[in-house]
C-alpha cells in the first residue's frame, strides 16, 4: 500500500488556500511509479513502459506550469530587459497573468476572508492503491539506504541513497568508499536533482527529428568504416572492457577521452620526474608543514573529501594541548585551501614555478635566478619548516607539469615521499594526456579518418580547447553519435542523440582516486528511457546486453573464485569492492627536473581559467540548486564573474559589476568585474560552466562562455588584456557587507579569532574569545531542560566554506529555489548559509567561513513577538517552526539578530504533480506561500530517532541524530548532539574555552555555537592577527571572565 | 426653512451672518435654529440635486478606490512577493502606512475627549468631522496588518475564540496587543460618534424636507425627544466616554509604538517610543484636520462657525507637538551614543548619513523640525494657504518619519552579513495612493449625509456663550489652558 | 407634529434586535457544528470499491487487526493489506463473488473461472486479472503537515479503539472521532485518561475501568510516556 | 410673544398630558420649578440641548450610571488578564522563548484594553437602554409644533397619570408661566 506522505507532500499545503482538491489519481499514480520501482528490477517491461506515459502525460498536463516557474528562474529575454532598467525592483516580480489554480486561489483566499473557508472547501477525497504482491523489505513510510556511487570527472564519490518506496530522494556520502569518507559535496548531493530534471532528453533523435531506440540500433548495426569513440575520464573496469572489445571487433576503431579537468598536468609532471605515469596521493594525516602551489586540494580533484578530512583532523584545536598543522600557501585566486592557510600568498599562477624553484633551491635542488616578490622572512620560515617538520609540497593541477616535477624533487629531498606522499599507478582506465588526445581526435576527424563518431557522456562542442573548433571537425563526420543526459551543444550538431540513463538510474562501476572500485547501483527504472554507455557499446558488439548484463558478466569473470552471489551482495551493502585500492609504488625522482628551461611569469595581466565551484565545468548548468548556491566567498548567484583583485580594480578605475572586454590574441569577450579581495594583483579569474546554450531551461544564457578563450595550450593561464567597457552587468550576491573593519562592524565581535600562540599562552581565558565581559542578568527563573537539549558546534577552524551543507539542507529540507530575480531583492531561501568575512588587509585578507543557521536560542527573541505562536520551545529546548501555524507576520524575522529566517514571499514550492515532486522528503512539510520557515535541526530525524527509541524503550545514542549539514561536511566541522549527555561530542566540544557564541552579549544564550578560528602562523612571522578581540587589554577581558 | 447651499455661498459674508442673523461681535446666534439651517442645509439636499463638486470629488476618491480594490485583489492571488519586502526588511510600506493612517486618527479622537474633559469649547466645531476622520482613518490603517499578512485569510486566528486547534493567541506579542488596541479604538470610536450624533440625526428627522429622510433619520435618530431625563443620562454617558477615550486614545498609539520598543533592534528598542509616537500621532493628526477643515468651511460656507480662532488653536497644538516630536529625535541620538553599543551608534550614523538612504532623514527633520517654525507668528497661523500648506508637508513628513524608523533600520541591523536594501515596488505605492481613495470616499459620503458640526452641542455653547459675554475672553483662557 | 412612526414601531424595534442576537448566535452554533462535524465526515460512512465489512473479519471471524495491517506496530502508517492477504483466503472462500470483481480485477494471476479467459468468453462479467487497480477511498485523512505515527501510540498503550472506535462492530468505515488538534491534544495533555495495559491495545471492546485515572497514571510511568513532550508542537509538525 | 389663554381642547382620544412651549431655557427652567412647586411629580421638559439643572428643577434624581461603569470596567479587567493567565498557565503552557509562563507584565495592555472595551459599551448602550431607546412611536410626537423641540423650542410636559392631575388646574398653573403656546396632548 501507498499512503505515503509524499503524496501528501505532492498535494502540497492543501491547508494553505491552494486549490489542489483536482486529480488525486494523479498524485496516487505517481507514487506508484515511486513504489512500482524496486530496487530489485524484477518488474516487467510493461510497468516500465506505464512509467514513461506517465510522465509523457505529465510533461504535457504540467508541463506548462513547471515551465513558466522555471522561466522565472532562468534569465528569459523579458529578464534581461527587467534587468537594464534602473531600478529593477521598482516594478513588480516577473509574473504571468492569473491562471486557473491563481484564481482558484484567489477566490479561496478571498472567501477565506469572509472566515468561510473552513465550510465551503471539502475535503477532496484521496485514494489509497495497495500493492498486489508487497515487496517484504519494503516498510511504508521507512526509507531504505542503498549504496551506490556518483562519479564526478569520472571517478566515483561513495553514496547513500536514501529511497523511499522506490523512490529516490536523498544522497549521502559512503562512510566506507575512500573518495567520500562518508561525506559528499554540493555537486553529489545534487545529482539527484540532476536525475529528476525535466529538461533531460527523453527520446532519441536523428538529425534532431524523434526516432527510437530500435531504429538506433539498426542504424548502428548497418554502421561501418571507422569508428571513434570519445569519453571522458573513464575508470570503469567494466566500460574499459566494454571500449576494449569493441576496439578489437571493429579494425580501425580507436578510443579518445577528453574531460575539461583532467590529471594532464599530473602525468605529464610525473613524466619528467620519473619518466613513468604515476600519481602521488598525500597522506595530509601525517604533515605538519604543508605547501601548496596553487593546489585547491580541499576542494578540488577526486580526492578533495578524503584531503579535507585528513588536513582538518590535524586542525582540531579544544584545548591548551592540542597541536595543529601549518599551511604554507601561494595561489593566484583565493580557494577554499587559500582560506584555511597559515601562511598565504596571492601569486600569479604564472610565477609559481619561479617560487617552487626557489624553494627547490632553497632545499639544495638546483639553482634559480628567480626572486618572487616575498615578504620578510617568509622563505627562511617555509624552509626552516619543511627542512624541519614532517611536511609536503602539493602542486595545483592547473600548474604546468614542471611545478609538479619540482614538488616531486622538493618531497623527495625533505623526505616527504613513502611519509606524506606516496606514488601510484593512476586510476583512470586508460591514463593519457588528454590534451592530446582530443587534437589527435580533431585531426583524424579534420582529415576525413573517422567514419563514425561516439560521444560518450561529454559534451566536447562546448568544453573542448576553443582554438581546436571540435564543431566544426564534427561536421566531417559522416556518423556522429552523442550519448548524454541533456539535448546538449553536442547533441544538436550530431546526427544521433541517445538519452542517456543518470547514474542513479542504470548499472555501472567506477573507481575512486585510489583505485578502490565502487558498484553502481541503480535506484529506479530510467525515469525519461535513459540508456547506459555500456547499453549502447553492446548494439556495436552486435548483442542487446543490458547494463545488467554486462557489469554482472564482467565481474562474474573478475571476481576471484567463492560463491559469486555472496561476493555480489556483499560488494552491493557496502558499496565498494574490498582491497582494490592501488597500493604505493616505488619512484626515485630523476635529478634532470633542473635542467628543463625555466619559464618566467609574464608581469601583464593574466586569465586564470577555473571550473566554477557550484557547477563545476558545465556538468550541473542545469542545476537550480547549485545555480542558487552562493560560491564561496563572492557569495555570488546565477552568474559567473571575472575576479579581479582590489590593486587592480584602483588602477583600472572598475567597480563590481562594471563590464570589461578581456582579449586573449584574436578571441575576447565581455565579462562583468567582481572585486576579490586576496586576488593575486595582476590575475583575472574566469569561472568556466556558463555561457551554455542547451544546457536547458535553467542553464541556457546564464553567464558568459570562459571557453571561449581557452586554448589547448593554454588551458589553465594566459596573459591578455583588458578594456573597460560602458556596460554595466547585474551581478546578484547574498552578501553586501564582509569586511571586518569597514564602518560599524570592527566590534560586534561577529567571528573571532587567533593563533594557536595566543590560545596557547592563555588556554583558561583566551581574550580573543570573550573580547566582552557578558554578565547574565535575567528577570525570570529559567526553564530547565532535564531531558534531551539538542545543541551543535560549528568549529571555524576547519569550516572551509564547501557548500556542502548548504545542498545537503536543501536537499533534506524540500527547499525551494526562487531564481535570480528573487534572490536580487534579498529573498534566497536556503536555511543555512555560509557567511565570509575578510580580516586585514583587502590585498590578502584572512578569511573567515562562518555557517549560520537557526541558532535556536533557549530565549529566542522571534517567539515572544509572534502573535498566532507559530514560533515556540519545546521540551527539548528546540526553536520550533509550525508553518501550518504561521500567519505571516514576519515579526520573528524582524526580531531575529542573526536573520536566519526565510519567508515564502510568494509561492516558491514546486506545487505541480510533475517529476519533481518525486524528489520531495516525504518527511518534511512543504511550505507555501505566506509562511515563515528556518533551520529545524532537521526536526525530523530527531523525531525519528525519538520515535524509534521511545519503541524500544531506550534512549538516544549519540550519533543517532545527524543533521543533514553534519553529515555532508567534509571537514566535520559540524558537530550535533545532545548537550545534557556529558559523553556525547557536542557536550565535550562546548567545553573547550574557544566556544563562543554569536551575539552571546543580547542573552539570546544560543544552542548553537562556534569555535573561534585558531592559525598557526610561523612563530617568526606571527603578526598576532586576532579577530574580535578589543584593540587592547584582550586578556584582561579574559581574566574578568574567570572572575565570575 | 433651510436655506440652500447656493445661495449661502453666493451672499457675501457679512451678508451671509445678516441671513442667518449671527451677531458677528459676540459671535453668538440670536436664533438657534439658524445652527441647523447653515449646518444642515448640505444633508437636506435632495440626491438629485447634490452639487456637481460633490460629484466629481466622489468620482475621483471612487477611482482612487478601485485601485485599492485592484492592488488587494492582486496581493491575494499572488502573495506580499509583489512588495518590496525582503529579508532583512521584512516590514515595508505597509506597516509605515498602518503607523502613519493609525496616527493622523489621533487628532479626532484627542479633539473630541480630551479638550471636551479640558472644557475647551471651541472644540465644538470640529469634533464631529473631526471623529469622522478618526474612524475612516481607523479604518485605513486597520486593513493593514491584515494584508500584511502572508497569508491574510487566516487573520480571525488572532481573535480568541474556543476553535478546533485548542489554541489562543500568543499574547506576549505586540502584535496581538495592536489586535485588542486597534478593534477596541474602532468601536469605542464609532460608538461616541454615534452617540454624539443621535441628538442631530433627530433634528434632521425633524426638519428634513423629503419623507426618505425623515424615515431614514428618523430610524437613526432611535427616536430621540430629547426629554431632560434623557440629556441628563446622555450627557453623563457622554462625559464618561470621553473620560474613557482619553486614555484609550494614549494607549493605542503607546501599544502601536511597542511593535517597535518591545523587539530588541537597534533604533526600535527605546523607551522614549511610547510618548513620541503619541506626541507625533496628535502632531500629523492635527495636520490633517488642518487639510480637512480649510476647504470644508470654505465649501459648506462654515467660515462663521469653524473660525480662524478654530484653525489658530490647532496649529497651536500642532506647533507643540511637533516640537515634542523634535525632541523626541534628540533624545534617539542621544541614547544611540549614550548607550556605547555598537550597533546602536552605527543604526544612527546609518540612518543620518548612510550612503544609501541618509536622505531620508534630513526630508523629515525639514518636514517635521523646520516646516512648522512659522507657526510662531500669528500672521502665519491666521493665513489658511500658509496653515494648509504647512499641514501638507507635516503629513509627508511624518510618513517619512515611519520610513526612517521601520524601513532604513531594518535594512542594516545586527549581522553585516544580512544587511541588505529596500526599495518599494509599483504595488507599495498603488496600495498606499488606493489607501488615501478608501478614506476620501468615506469622508465625502460623511461630508453629503451627516451634519459636519455637532449641532445640539453648538446651540448649547452658543446659549453659554451668550451669558459669559465676550467669546475672545474665553479664547485667551483657553490659550493658557493649553 | 405628526408621528413618523406606527405605534408598533416602538416592538418591533425591541424584537428585531434580540431576534438579530439569537439568529446570529444559532448561526454562529450551526456553522461550527456542520464544519466540525458534518463536512469532517465524523460517522459519515465512506463507499468503498468493495463493502468490505471490518464487522465480519475483525468481529465475527475474529482477526487480528495486524493481520492486515501489518507495519501498524513498526511503522507511522497502518499499512492497507496488499491484494495478496485478501487472496489468501478469497482465493477460495467467496470465490467469484461479484462483490469481490475488483479484487480479482486488480489480482495478477488468472483464477479459472472466476477472472481467466476462459470465463470471460462463457460470458459472465468477470474482469481480466490486472485489468485494473484497486483504489480504496481513504477514510482517515488527517493535513499534510500533521505526522501521526501509529508505532508510537501502540507501543504506548493507546488502544485502535480509542481513535478508530468499535471497528470489530463497523458494517462500514468511518471516521469515529472528530481528529482534530483539539481533539488530539485532549490525550495529549493528560494520557493518563486514555492509555490502556499494552495487551489490551488490539482488543476493541475495551472498557475504560473505574479507576483509569490510577490506572493511567501507573501506565504513564510504567511505558516511560514522556508527558513533557506531549503537548509539544514539534511532537507531530516537522 | 403671545399667551394662549384658551387652549384648544379639541382632543378626542385619551389624553396623555399637557404640553407648553417655551422660547428660552430660561424660561422653562422658571416655568419646571414653579410646576413643581405645586407638588407636579410626573412632568417632564423637551429641550433641543442640554439644559443644565434642569433636572433637579424637575425634580429627577441623578444617574448612577457612574457606578454600572466602573463595575464593568472591573469586570473587563478580571476577564482581560484571566483570559490570558487561563490560556498561558492553565490551558495550554508553552514554552515561548524561554519566558515565564504567567509573564504578566506582556498582559497589561490587553488588560487595559478589555477594560476600556467594557466600561465604553456599557456606558453608551446602558444610557440608550435605561433611556428605553430605540422608542420610534411617543405620544409627546403628537404635541404641535414639536418638531421644534430639536430646533429651538422649549416644551414642557404635565402628564396626565399624575395622582393629582387636573386638566384645569394645570392649564392655569401653566398660564402662569408665560408659555409661548399650551396644547393638550392625547395618547
Amino acid at each position: 500500500m501507498n499512503i505515503d506522505k509524499s503524496r501528501e507532500i505532492l498535494s502540497g499545503a492543501r491547508e494553505f488556500g491552494s486549490d489542489l482538491s483536482s486529480s488525486a489519481e494523479e498524485k496516487f499514480e505517481l507514487t506508484v511509479i515511486g513504489v512500482a520501482e524496486e530496487p530489485e528490477f524484477d518488474n516487467t517491461a510493461e510497468s516500465v513502459q506505464v512509467i514513461r506515459e506517465r510522465l509523457a502525460e505529465l510533461d504535457q498536463s504540467e508541463g506548462k506550469t513547471y515551465w513558466r516557474s522555471l522561466e522565472e528562474l532562468s534569465e528569459t529575454e523579458e529578464f534581461q530587459a527587467y534587468l537594464e532598467q534602473e531600478f529593477p525592483r521598482q516594478s513588480a516580480p516577473l509574473e504571468s497573468g492569473l491562471d486557473r489554480r491563481e484564481f482558484m486561489k484567489l477566490l479561496g483566499a478571498s472567501l477565506a476572508l469572509g472566515g468561510l473557508t473552513a465550510c465551503v472547501r471539502p475535503n477532496p477525497q484521496e485514494k489509497i492503491v495497495p500493492y498486489v504482491r508487497a515487496p517484504e523489505e519494503i516498510i511504508p513510510g521507512k526509507p531504505i539506504m542503498y549504496a551506490s556511487a556518483i562519479t564526478q570527472n569520472g571517478y566515483a564519490q561513495g553514496v547513500l541513497v536514501e529511497n523511499h518506496n522506490g523512490r529516490p530522494t536523498r544522497l549521502e556520502g559512503n562512510p566506507s568508499q575512500p573518495g567520500s569518507m562518508g561525506s559528499i559535496d554540493a555537486q553529489t548531493t545534487a545529482e539527484i536533482l540532476r536525475m529528476y530534471d525535466p529538461d533531460r532528453s527523453k527520446e532519441v533523435l536523428q538529425g534532431g527529428s524523434s526516432s527510437d531506440w530500435d531504429s538506433f540500433s539498426e542504424a548502428v548495426s548497418s554502421l561501418d568504416g571507422n569508428i571513434a569513440i570519445l569519453t571522458g575520464t573513464v575508470t570503469s573496469p567494466t566500460l574499459a572492457s566494454k571500449i576494449d572489445a569493441v576496439l578489437n571487433a571493429r579494425s580501425g576503431a580507436k578510443w579518445y577521452q577528453y574531460s575539461p579537468q583532467n590529471a594532464d598536468n599530473v602525468l605529464a609532471g610525473s613524466e619528467i620526474a620519473f619518466g613513468s605515469w604515476i600519481v602521488p596521493q598525500y597522506n595530509f594525516e601525517e604533515a605538519d608543514i604543508v605547501l601548496s602551489l596553487d593546489a585547491d586540494f580541499v576542494n578540488s580533484g577526486p580526492a578533495k573529501l578524503k584531503y579535507a578530512r585528513a588536513f582538518s583532523d590535524r586542525r582540531r584545536v579544544r584545548t591548551g594541548e592540542d597541536t595543529m598543522n601549518r599551511l604554507y600557501m601561494v595561489e593566484s585566486t583565493p580557494t577554499s585551501t587559500g582560506a584555511m592557510a597559515d601562511h598565504r600568498l596571492p601569486m600569479a599562477a604564472s610565477a609559481v614555478e619561479g617560487f617552487a624553484r626557489e624553494v627547490a633551491a632553497a632545499v639544495g635542488l638546483g639553482s634559480t635566478d628567480s626572486h618572487a616578490a616575498l615578504p620578510d622572512g617568509w622563505m627562511d620560515a617555509l624552509v626552516d619548516d619543511l627542512t624541519n617538520h614532517a611536511s609536503v609540497v602539493v602542486a595545483g593541477d592547473e600548474q604546468p607539469p614542471i611545478v609538479h616535477a619540482i614538488a616531486a624533487a622538493i618531497n623527495e629531498a625533505i623526505g616527504a615521499v613513502g611519509r606524506t606522499v606516496t606514488y601510484h599507478k593512476p586510476a583512470m582506465a586508460k591514463p593519457e594526456i588528454q590534451s592530446e588526445s582530443i587534437k589527435f581526435l580533431v585531426d583524424d576527424m579534420n582529415s576525413g579518418k573517422i567514419d563514425t563518431l561516439v560521444m560518450i557522456d561529454s559534451n566536447p562542442v562546448y568544453d573542448a580547447p576553443a582554438d581546436l573548433d571540435f564543431a566544426a571537425a564534427l561536421d566531417n563526420v559522416a556518423t556522429s553519435i552523442h550519448l548524454g543526459l541533456y539535448n546538449d551543444e553536442t547533441a544538436v550538431r550530431s546526427s544521433w542523440h541517445v538519452p542517456q540513463a543518470n547514474e542513479l538510474e542504470s548499472w555501472g562501476d567506477a573507481r575512486a582516486f585510489d583505485g578502490t572500485i565502487s558498484i553502481i547501483q541503480p535506484q529506479i527504472q530510467p525515469i525519461y528511457g535513459g540508456k547506459s554507455p555500456l547499453e549502447v557499446l553492446s548494439l556495436f558488439l552486435g548483442t542487446a546486453d543490458t547494463a545488467y548484463d554486462s557489469i554482472r558478466a564482467f565481474w562474474q569473470s573478475a571476481a576471484s573464485g567463492g560463491d559469486f552471489n555472496l561476493f555480489w551482495n556483499h560488494v552491493l551493502y557496502n558499496g565498494v569492492v574490498d582491497d582494490t585500492a592501488s597500493a604505493p609504488m616505488r619512484a626515485r625522482a630523476k635529478s634532470t627536473i633542473f635542467d628543463e628551461p625555466a619559464s618566467h611569469g609574464a608581469d601583464g595581466i593574466e586569465i586564470v581559467f577555473r571550473p566554477d565551484p557550484n557547477i563545476g565545468s558545465g556538468k550541473y548548468s542545469n542545476s537550480s540548486w547549485l545555480q542558487e548556491l552562493p560560491k564561496p566567498f563572492t557569495k555570488l548567484t546565477w552568474d559567473n564573474a571575472a575576479l579581479i583583485s582590489p590593486k587592480l580594480a584602483e588602477a583600472e578605475g572598475l567597480k563590481s559589476k562594471d563590464v570589461i572586454n578581456i582579449t586573449v590574441g584574436d578571441k575576447s569577450i565581455d565579462a562583468p568585474v567582481w572585486i576579490m579581495p586576496g586576488q593575486a594583483e595582476k590575475t583575472i579569474t574566469l569561472h568556466t560552466g556558463y555561457g551554455r546554450t542547451n544546457a536547458g531551461k535553467v542553464g541556457n544564457g546564464i553567464g558568459f562562455d570562459a571557453n571561449v578563450l581557452r586554448t589547448n595550450e593554454h588551458a589553465h593561464f594566459v596573459s591578455a588584456s583588458i578594456t573597460k567597457t560602458r556596460k554595466k552587468y547585474k551581478l546578484v550576491s547574498t552578501q553586501l557587507h564582509g569586511i571586518l573593519e569597514s564602518d560599524g562592524i570592527g566590534d560586534r565581535h561577529i567571528t573571532r579569532g587567533g593563533t594557536l600562540a595566543d590560545f596557547q599562552a592563555h588556554p583558561e581565558h583566551p581574550g580573543f574569545v570573550h573580547p566582552v565581559a557578558h554578565h547574565a542578568s535575567d528577570l525570570y527563573d529559567d526553564f530547565e531542560y532535564d531531558g534531551y537539549a539538542w545543541g551543535m558546534v560549528v568549529d571555524q577552524t576547519v569550516c572551509n566554506g564547501c557548500n556542502a551543507c548548504i545542498t545537503a539542507c536543501q536537499s533534506e529540507n524540500n527547499i525551494p529555489v526562487v531564481g535570480k530575480d528573487q534572490v536580487a531583492v534579498g529573498r534566497e531561501m536556503q536555511w543555512l548559509r555560509v557567511d565570509a568575512y575578510y580580516g586585514g588587509s583587502v590585498d590578502n585578507p584572512e578569511f573567515f567561513s562562518q555557517p549560520v543557521a537557526c541558532m535556536h536560542c533557549e530565549k529566542a527573541p522571534c517567539e515572544p513577538v509572534c502573535p498566532f505562536g507559530a514560533t515556540v520551545h519545546d521540551a527539548d529546548g528546540l526553536n520550533v517552526m509550525v508553518y501550518n501555524r504561521c500567519g505571516g507576520t514576519r515579526y520573528c524575522s524582524n526580531n531575529c539578530p542573526y536573520k536566519v529566517r526565510r519567508f515564502n514571499f510568494l509561492q516558491y514550492a514546486e506545487l505541480e504533480e510533475n517529476a519533481m515532486a518525486l524528489l520531495q522528503n516525504p518527511d518534511v512539510t512543504v511550505r507555501s506561500r505566506g509562511v515563515m520557515e528556518k533551520c529545524t535541526y532537521c526536526i525530523q530525524r530527531i523525531q525519528q530517532a525519538y520515535i524509534t527509541s521511545e519503541n524500544e524503550d531506550r534512549t538516544i545514542a549519540d550519533g543517532d541524530v545527524v543533521t543533514a549539514c553534519q553529515s555532508a561536511c567534509p571537514t566535520q566541522a559540524i558537530v550535533f548532539g545532545d548537550i545534557n549527555d556529558e559523553n556525547s561530542e557536542v557536550a565535550k566540544v562546548r567545553k573547550s574555552k574557544l566556544n563562543y557564541g554569536l551575539f552571546e552579549e543580547l542573552n539570546t544564550v544560543p544552542r548553537t555555537t562556534y569555535l573561534a578560528r585558531i592559525t598557526n602562523p610561523h612563530p617568526s612571522l606571527a603578526v598576532a592577527s586576532s579577530y574580535g578581540s578589543d584593540s587592547h587589554g584582550s586578556d584582561t577581558h579574559g581574566a574578568e571572565e574567570g572572575g565570575h | 426653512m433651510a436655506l440652500s447651499l447656493k445661495r449661502l455661498r453666493s451672499l457675501p459674508k457679512g451678508e451671509t451672518d445678516r441671513v442667518i442673523g449671527r451677531d458677528a461681535r459676540t459671535n453668538q446666534f440670536p436664533d438657534a435654529g439658524a445652527i441647523d439651517d447653515v449646518v444642515n442645509a448640505p444633508v437636506y439636499v435632495h440626491p438629485l440635486k447634490t452639487p456637481m463638486w460633490w460629484i466629481i470629488g466622489f468620482c475621483i476618491s471612487l477611482f482612487f478606490l478601485s485601485i485599492y480594490i485592484t492592488s488587494v485583489v492582486y496581493l491575494i492571488a499572488k502573495g506580499t512577493g509583489i512588495w518590496g519586502n525582503n529579508i532583512p526588511t521584512a516590514w515595508a510600506m505597509p506597516i509605515i502606512n498602518f503607523v502613519w493612517w493609525i496616527g493622523i486618527g489621533h487628532a479626532g479622537t484627542l479633539i473630541s475627549a480630551a479638550l471636551l474633559l479640558f472644557r475647551q469649547d471651541w472644540r465644538t466645531s470640529i469634533n464631529r468631522f473631526a471623529e469622522a476622520m478618526t474612524i475612516f482613518a481607523v479604518v485605513c490603517a486597520g486593513l493593514y496588518p491584515i494584508l500584511h499578512l502572508g497569508r491574510p485569510w487566516v487573520f480571525y486566528w488572532l481573535m480568541p475564540y474556543p476553535n478546533t486547534y485548542g489554541l489562543f493567541p500568543q499574547f506576549r506579542s505586540p502584535l496581538a496587543w495592536d489586535v485588542f488596541a486597534i478593534s477596541t479604538y474602532g468601536s469605542v470610536s464609532i460608538l461616541f460618534w454615534f452617540i454624539g450624533l443621535i441628538p442631530d440625526l433627530a433634528t434632521i428627522r425633524d426638519r428634513h424636507p423629503y419623507k426618505f429622510g425623515k424615515i431614514f433619520y428618523g430610524t437613526l435618530a432611535l427616536g430621540w425627544r430629547g426629554s431632560a431625563k434623557h440629556w441628563q443620562r446622555y450627557m453623563r454617558a457622554y462625559l464618561l466616554l470621553a473620560a474613557i477615550s482619553f486614555p484609550l486614545v494614549l494607549s493605542v498609539h503607546s501599544t502601536i509604538s511597542f511593535d517597535f520598543a518591545v523587539s530588541n533592534l537597534p533604533g526600535w528598542n527605546n523607551t522614549i517610543m511610547p510618548p513620541y509616537f503619541v506626541a507625533g500621532a496628535v502632531f500629523a493628526g492635527f495636520a490633517m484636520v488642518l487639510i480637512l477643515a480649510i476647504p470644508l468651511r470654505k465649501v459648506y460656507g462654515l467660515e462663521h462657525l469653524i473660525t480662524m480662532k478654530h484653525l489658530d488653536n490647532s496649529a497651536k497644538l500642532m506647533l507643540a507637538t511637533g516640537l515634542f516630536v523634535v525632541y523626541g529625535y534628540g533624545v534617539e541620538c542621544f541614547i544611540a551614543w549614550y548607550s556605547g553599543a555598537e550597533t546602536e551608534r552605527y543604526m544612527l550614523y546609518n540612518r543620518v548619513f548612510g550612503s544609501d538612504y541618509g536622505w531620508a532623514f534630513w526630508v523629515l527633520i525639514f518636514c517635521n523640525g523646520v516646516a512648522i517654525q512659522p507657526l510662531w507668528w500669528k500672521r502665519v497661523r491666521y493665513n489658511v494657504w500658509w496653515l494648509f500648506g504647512i499641514s501638507i508637508i507635516v503629513s509627508i513628513g511624518m510618513w517619512f518619519e515611519r520610513y526612517v524608523i521601520v524601513a532604513i533600520t531594518l535594512t542594516r541591523d545586527f549581522l553585516p552579513s544580512s544587511w541588505g536594501l529596500y526599495v518599494p515596488t509599483f504595488w507599495d505605492w498603488a496600495m498606499f495612493i488606493g489607501s488615501m481613495g478608501l478614506f476620501c470616499t468615506l469622508f465625502f459620503l460623511f461630508i453629503r449625509l451627516l451634519p459636519t458640526i455637532a449641532t445640539s452641542e453648538m446651540k448649547e455653547t452658543n446659549w453659554h456663550l451668550s451669558h459669559v459675554g465676550d467669546p475672545s475672553l474665553r479664547y485667551k483662557e483657553n490659550e493658557e489652558e493649553l | 407634529m405628526p408621528q413618523y412612526f406606527p405605534p408598533n414601531s416602538n416592538a418591533f424595534a425591541k424584537w428585531s434586535i434580540i431576534g438579530g442576537l439569537i439568529f446570529f448566535t444559532l448561526l454562529l452554533t450551526c456553522l461550527a457544528i456542520y464544519v466540525r462535524s458534518y463536512r469532517n465526515r465524523v460517522n459519515v460512512p465512506v463507499s468503498q470499491p468493495i463493502p468490505f465489512s471490518h464487522a465480519l473479519h475483525a468481529g465475527e471471524l475474529g482477526v487480528d487487526c495486524r493481520y492486515c495491517h501489518t507495519s501498524v506496530e513498526v511503522a507511522a502508517s497502518a499499512n492497507i493489506p496488499p491484494v495478496e492477504t485478501c487472496m489468501t483466503c478469497h482465493s477460495q472462500i467467496r470465490q467469484g463473488s461479484p462483490r469481490l470483481y475488483p479484487l480479482y480485477a486488480s489480482w495478477d494471476q488468472a483464477i479459472p473461472g472466476v477472472n481467466d479467459t476462459a470465463s470471460l468468453e462463457a460470458g459472465t462479467n468477470a474482469p481480466a486479472p490486472n485489468s485494473e487497480r484497486l483504489e480504496w477511498n481513504r477514510v482517515h485523512d488527517l493535513a499534510d503537515f500533521v505526522y501521526f505515527n501509529h508505532s508510537a501510540h501502540i507501543n504506548k498503550g493507546v488502544g485502535c479503539s480509542s481513535c478508530h472506535g468499535e471497528v470489530n462492530r463497523m458494517e462500514g468505515m468511518w471516521k469515529n472521532e472528530q481528529m482534530s488538534m483539539g481533539w488530539c491534544l485532549e490525550c495529549h495533555k493528560a494520557p493518563e485518561k486514555h492509555v490502556r495495559p499494552i495487551d489490551e491495545v488490539f482488543n476493541a471492546n475495551y472498557k475504560k475501568p473505574t479507576n483509569q485515572i490510577a490506572l493511567g497514571k501507573q501506565l504513564v510511568e510504567e511505558y516511560h510516556i514522556n508527558t513533557d513532550k506531549l503537548p509539544q508542537c514539534s511532537t507531530c509538525h516537522r | 410673544m403671545s399667551t394662549n389663554s384658551n387652549p384648544v381642547s379639541n382632543s378626542i382620544g385619551e389624553l396623555y398630558g399637557i404640553v407648553a412651549q417655551y422660547g428660552s431655557p430660561e424660561a422653562i427652567q422658571a416655568a419646571a420649578r414653579k410646576v413643581r412647586d405645586h407638588g407636579y411629580t410626573k412632568i417632564e421638559a423637551y429641550t433641543p440641548f442640554f439644559v443644565p439643572d434642569l433636572d433637579e428643577d424637575l425634580g429627577h434624581k441623578p444617574s448612577r450610571l457612574g457606578f454600572v461603569v466602573l463595575a464593568m470596567g472591573m469586570c473587563g479587567f478580571i476577564f482581560g488578564f484571566g483570559m490570558q493567565w487561563w490560556a498561558n498557565v492553565e490551558y495550554y503552557p508553552l514554552n515561548i522563548g524561554g519566558r515565564p509562563l504567567n509573564s504578566w507584565p506582556n498582559f497589561i495592555v490587553i488588560t487595559f484594553e478589555c477594560t476600556i472595551l467594557f466600561s465604553a459599551f456599557t456606558a453608551g448602550l446602558f444610557m440608550l437602554a435605561k433611556n428605553g431607546l430605540p422608542e420610534y412611536y411617543h405620544s409627546i410626537f403628537n404635541t404641535p409644533g414639536f418638531e421644534n423641540a430639536t430646533r429651538d423650542k422649549f416644551f414642557l410636559c404635565v402628564e396626565a397619570d399624575d395622582q393629582n392631575f387636573d386638566t384645569s388646574e394645570v392649564m392655569s398653573v401653566l398660564n402662569s408661566t408665560n408659555p409661548e403656546t399650551i396644547s393638550e396632548v392625547e395618547r
